[in-house]
């Protein structure tokens, strides 16, 4: 009954998230728009690009990078998936990471060196983002004793409190996923770079829609990765969320775009020297 | 390590004119930079046997559309010079107005995409939002946003009237309060100096070695501005070239930004010395003989050679756009550079190739 | 980070946007747009024609076919400054985007002739003029109005 | 699959993802096509992004005219576009070769090489204009989609 129940939460979790994906992408582009004095899209934009993207003629370049794009998307929702079932941190983290690397592939698979480039690039900033996220979710472990989320929902006090620096880890992992300035590296959503779309420039229509779709879900999961940092109160969770957010828009819109070189000095450097403080903090009091 | 042939252009995202680079990449550092061009040549210097020299104005105009009015100008001087035309005070003073609002507005456009091609998009945006305003000075006193066909053999073809003059300079006065922060945090913002101090240097003899010009020559510390000649009404201005030593593409940014102000302070200065008169004097006959003429244009110096034989066709007329001079420097600069710093240091030039090619 | 107070200004203030199909902005009274004809006071000087920049203008004094191609006009407006009787005026409007390539006939009265022409060139210019017609009426779907906008 | 169908055609009206290509503009054209990006202007309002990547592109912006080196690179623009896609020429330029008709460079206009959807006249056109001309683009979309029957011809651009 329990794991029918958890399934349960976890296919409601999986739609909504759906939803709530294209919402929030709507919400950032708005918003961006109005901090550059804009009118700024409709709030459903992204649910028309991606029904014209699902629309679109194929043109698929090979076999391998069609296959690519589903196993991404599969990827990202089972680790949606799981994380609203209340499951494993650490399987989701590798489920999710299983995505991002299969997003590679395919764009390796072509023969474009704008893609060969993007994928060189996005291997990188996951070189980056994933010790970082790994660094948090061991700081979780050692504070509740338990990589399971349900672990979590049980404390009385929030994580923020014991692990102020994790969540700054956190923070700049999240940037770095979301594609955004300084880190918009690999591939950016405007596609005024010198390597076009990098990781994104061969995925087409319906592949491209449905990294897209993978898109938004990472960037529930990791939303929901940030919002288990204050799961003792609702509006306290929403309130960290949204004020996460829109940091994360203000830097986007206060700095340009950097090279990899000092992603891996100045945001890895410090992310784990961060988060290392934070783990012998937590060692220390207990 | 195996050599990456990457093509930057002829379509690109960053740079929206088709310069073909064929960028040898090893690893992500560039080995070597080939340039292609030919894919914007249309032979306009060759329309000059078919058009008469009061229609070539409307002809070297569209040679760039963004400093439209400084071609047109330096080859009005040309024809004027051959015809010993002498220009009315008020046109030559207009001229100057209008050729600084292409300075400026050429300026903001290519300061917004240099933003642009380091991923800085609120700066782009804020930067032609104020280029905006300048766009509808423009409109509101020549016609056009961007071509604005004001300037005719004998001197200019439209007036501003005292109104707008007021007008102008309270739209300069939003544009300097507008630009100071953004001047402050194209300058001195962290992450953008990241991307430009130190970038595509160039030494002061290479710049003046490998021929360059305009802001690249200025941003090594040459003090080298046609405008010091004193051309139409420059040397009845206050004014002094404006000039950096580092030659990085931050000296450049900065040699651009501030002469945007120093544009505005030119435009204040000729409105504020704008003489009464008309308009433009008579053409009559038909030009003869060899000329050459030298303009400042927002990206060096221009260059026309105008021959002709007493036809109303002109037999020859020659264009040297900065750009063509500036593609040496280029190509010194790109090998050894990050593929990441390529866009910023190709925009560094601010290469027009439309003028380049014609 | 210096940006932040202008993105802050920004999102704090009304957006700059024009907001172009719904609202629609009178363009300063110099904008030089679409023109608009009087034919009807046109002299046949063929003034236009040699000054145009372009040389999209046709005009036969013979037959009265005035002739425009519209999408190889550049604006640039001295066909309405050198046109003596001010039969080409230049609105304030810009012309709006077409479908399907178009060019601009007239059929105005043809002046009466002064010299009379050799021979030669009297034939050459017949076929001319009756080529030009015969594609004129295939080209024309509506009749050509005295004072018209292009 | 009918009601996803509806959908999917609601969202190619209401997302067109440009690509430019400078065919040998002399940048007037150009910079008008980056002004409607800016925020006087601001096109995203209609869904509308600068992708600068073919593939990924629904409407295709040329301006200037064609010469004997760069159609090849339009036609491959064009080839690498996926259906449903439309073409605008831009300016006087890309209509028909503008004031540089009779370079010796110079093919002519944009429809010489690919098939045009709407030509945006002007030297350059405004802004405005541009944007009006990716709104008749979008009816001609609808039209090719079967979604609208054929406007009868205007008499007033005909005449």
């Amino acid at each position: 009954m329990m794991i029918l129940g958890k399934l349960l939460l976890g296919v409601i979790g999986l739609a909504l998230a759906t939803f709530i994906g294209g919402f929030i992408s709507g919400l950032d582009r708005k918003i961006t728009a109005r901090m550059q004095s804009r009118f700024g899209p409709p709030l459903a934009q992204p649910f028309y690009d991606v029904l014209k993207l699902w629309g679109k003629a194929p043109m698929a370049v090979n076999a391998w990078l069609v296959l690519c794009a589903y196993l991404t998307l599969m990827a990202s929702a089972l680790s949606v998936f799981l994380f609203f079932a209340q499951s494993d941190l650490l399987l989701i983290f590798f489920v999710m990471t299983i995505g991002a690397v299969f997003q590679v592939m395919g764009a390796l698979s072509v023969n474009s060196p704008f893609s060969h480039v993007g994928a060189q690039r996005e291997l990188l900033q996951m070189f980056t983002y994933e010790p970082l996220i790994i660094l948090v979710i061991i700081g979780i472990a050692m504070h509740t004793g338990s990589f399971s989320i349900a672990s979590i929902y049980a404390l009385d006090t929030p994580l923020l409190y014991s692990m102020p620096f994790l969540y700054v880890a956190l923070g700049i992992a999240f940037t770095i996923k979301l594609r955004k300035s300084p880190f918009d590296i690999s591939a950016s959503h405007h596609g005024h770079q010198e390597i076009v779309r990098g990781v994104l420039t061969e995925y087409t229509g319906r592949q491209l829609a449905m990294l897209e779709v993978a898109h938004w879900l990472d960037v529930v999961l990791l939303l929901g990765l940030c919002s288990l940092f204050w799961s003792t109160s609702a509006i306290g969770l929403f309130l960290l969320l949204a004020v996460t957010y829109f940091a994360e828009l203000f830097v986007d819109n206060v700095s340009a775009r950097l090279t990899w070189g000092w992603m891996i000095k100045r945001a890895l450097g410090p992310g784990v020297a961060l988060a290392m403080v934070n783990l012998l903090w937590l060692y220390a009091i207990k | 390590m195996a050599k990456t042939l990457i093509p930057f252009g002829p379509q690109h995202p960053v740079l929206p004119e088709p310069l073909h680079l064929k960028l040898v990449m090893e690893d992500e550092i560039v080995v070597e930079a080939i340039p292609a061009l030919g894919y914007i040549h249309r032979g306009l210097e060759g329309l000059a046997t078919r058009r008469d020299f009061n229609q070539m104005v409307y002809v070297v105009e569209r040679v760039c559309g963004i400093c439209s009015c400084i071609h047109a100008m330096c080859y009005c001087q040309a024809i004027e010079g051959l015809m010993g035309l002498k220009v009315p005070p008020r046109a030559q003073y207009l001229r100057v107005i209008w050729s600084e609002l292409h300075r400026m507005h050429s300026h903001l456009l290519w300061l917004g995409l240099f933003a642009d091609g380091f991923g800085f998009e609120s700066l782009f945006m804020a930067l032609w939002r104020v280029r905006e305003r300048i766009m509808d000075i423009n409109e509101a006193t020549a016609g056009n946003r961007v071509i604005i066909s004001t300037n005719i053999v004998g001197g200019v073809r439209t007036d501003i009237n005292t109104g707008y003059l007021q007008e102008i300079l309270r739209t300069l006065k939003t544009v300097e309060a507008e630009l100071k922060p953004l001047y402050d945090t194209m300058m001195n913002d962290y992450t953008v100096k990241l991307r430009t101090v130190g970038k595509g240097v160039l030494t002061k003899e290479q710049a003046w070695q490998l021929g360059a010009g305009g802001p690249t020559l200025r941003g090594s510390g040459w003090a080298h501005d046609m405008r010091t000649l004193g051309y139409e009404a420059f040397h009845e201005l206050d004014f002094e070239p404006v000039v950096e030593t580092d030659g990085d593409a931050y000296a450049r940014t900065k040699v651009r930004f501030r002469e945007v102000f120093q544009s505005i302070d030119l435009v204040r200065q000729a409105i504020a010395k704008l003489p009464d008169g008309i308009l433009a004097v008579p053409v009559k006959g038909n030009p003869t003989g060899e000329i050459t003429t030298r303009v400042e244009q927002p990206r060096g110096e221009l260059f026309y050679y105008v021959y002709c034989n007493g036809t109303p066709n002109p037999e020859r007329v020659r264009i040297r756009t900065p750009t063509f001079a500036n593609i040496p420097p280029l190509l010194a600069m790109l090998p050894g550079v990050e593929l990441a710093d390529v866009p910023v240091i190709v925009l560094s030039i601010d290469p027009c190739i439309s003028c380049t090619e014609r | 980070m210096l940006m932040g107070r202008t993105i802050i200004k920004n999102l704090l203030h009304k957006y700059a946007t024009r907001l172009h199909p719904y609202e629609q902005r009178i363009l300063p009274d110099k904008f030089r747009g679409r023109f608009r004809f009087i034919i009807d006071k046109c002299i046949m000087c063929r003034n236009c024609a040699v000054k145009c920049p372009t040389k999209c203008i046709t005009i036969d004094p013979e037959t009265g076919l005035w002739e425009r191609e519209v999408m190889a006009c550049v604006y640039c407006g001295v066909c309405a400054d050198v046109c003596p009787t001010g039969c080409i005026i230049m609105t304030n409007v810009y012309r709006p985007p077409i479908t399907e390539p178009t060019k601009l006939t007239f059929m105005c009265t043809p002046r009466p002739k002064k010299k009379k022409p050799t021979e030669e060139a009297q034939t050459m210019n017949k076929k001319d003029v009756e080529t030009a017609i015969k594609q004129q009426q295939a080209e024309r779907t509506a009749p050509s109005l005295p004072v018209s906008e292009e | 699959m009918i009601n996803l169908k509806e959908w999917i055609n609601k969202g190619r009206l209401k997302s067109p993802w440009v690509v430019h290509f400078d065919c040998g503009s002399c940048n007037g054209c150009d910079i008008e096509i980056l002004a409607c990006l800016t925020p006087v202007h601001d096109v995203e309002r209609f869904g509308i992004i600068n992708v600068g990547n073919p593939k990924h592109a629904d409407v295709l912006l040329v301006s200037g005219t064609v010469n004997h080196r760069n159609k090849i690179a339009l036609k491959n623009i064009y080839d690498q576009m996926a259906e449903p896609k439309a073409v605008i020429a831009i300016g006087a330029c890309g209509l028909s070769g503008g004031v540089f008709h009779d370079c010796y460079n110079v093919v002519g206009g944009v429809n010489k090489v690919i098939p045009v959807d709407v030509y945006v006249p002007g030297c350059p056109p405004r802004p405005e204009a541009i944007i009006d001309g990716v709104v008749v683009a979008l009816e001609q979309i609808k039209i090719k989609l079967g979604l609208a029957e054929a406007p009868a011809v205007h008499a007033v651009h005909m005449e």
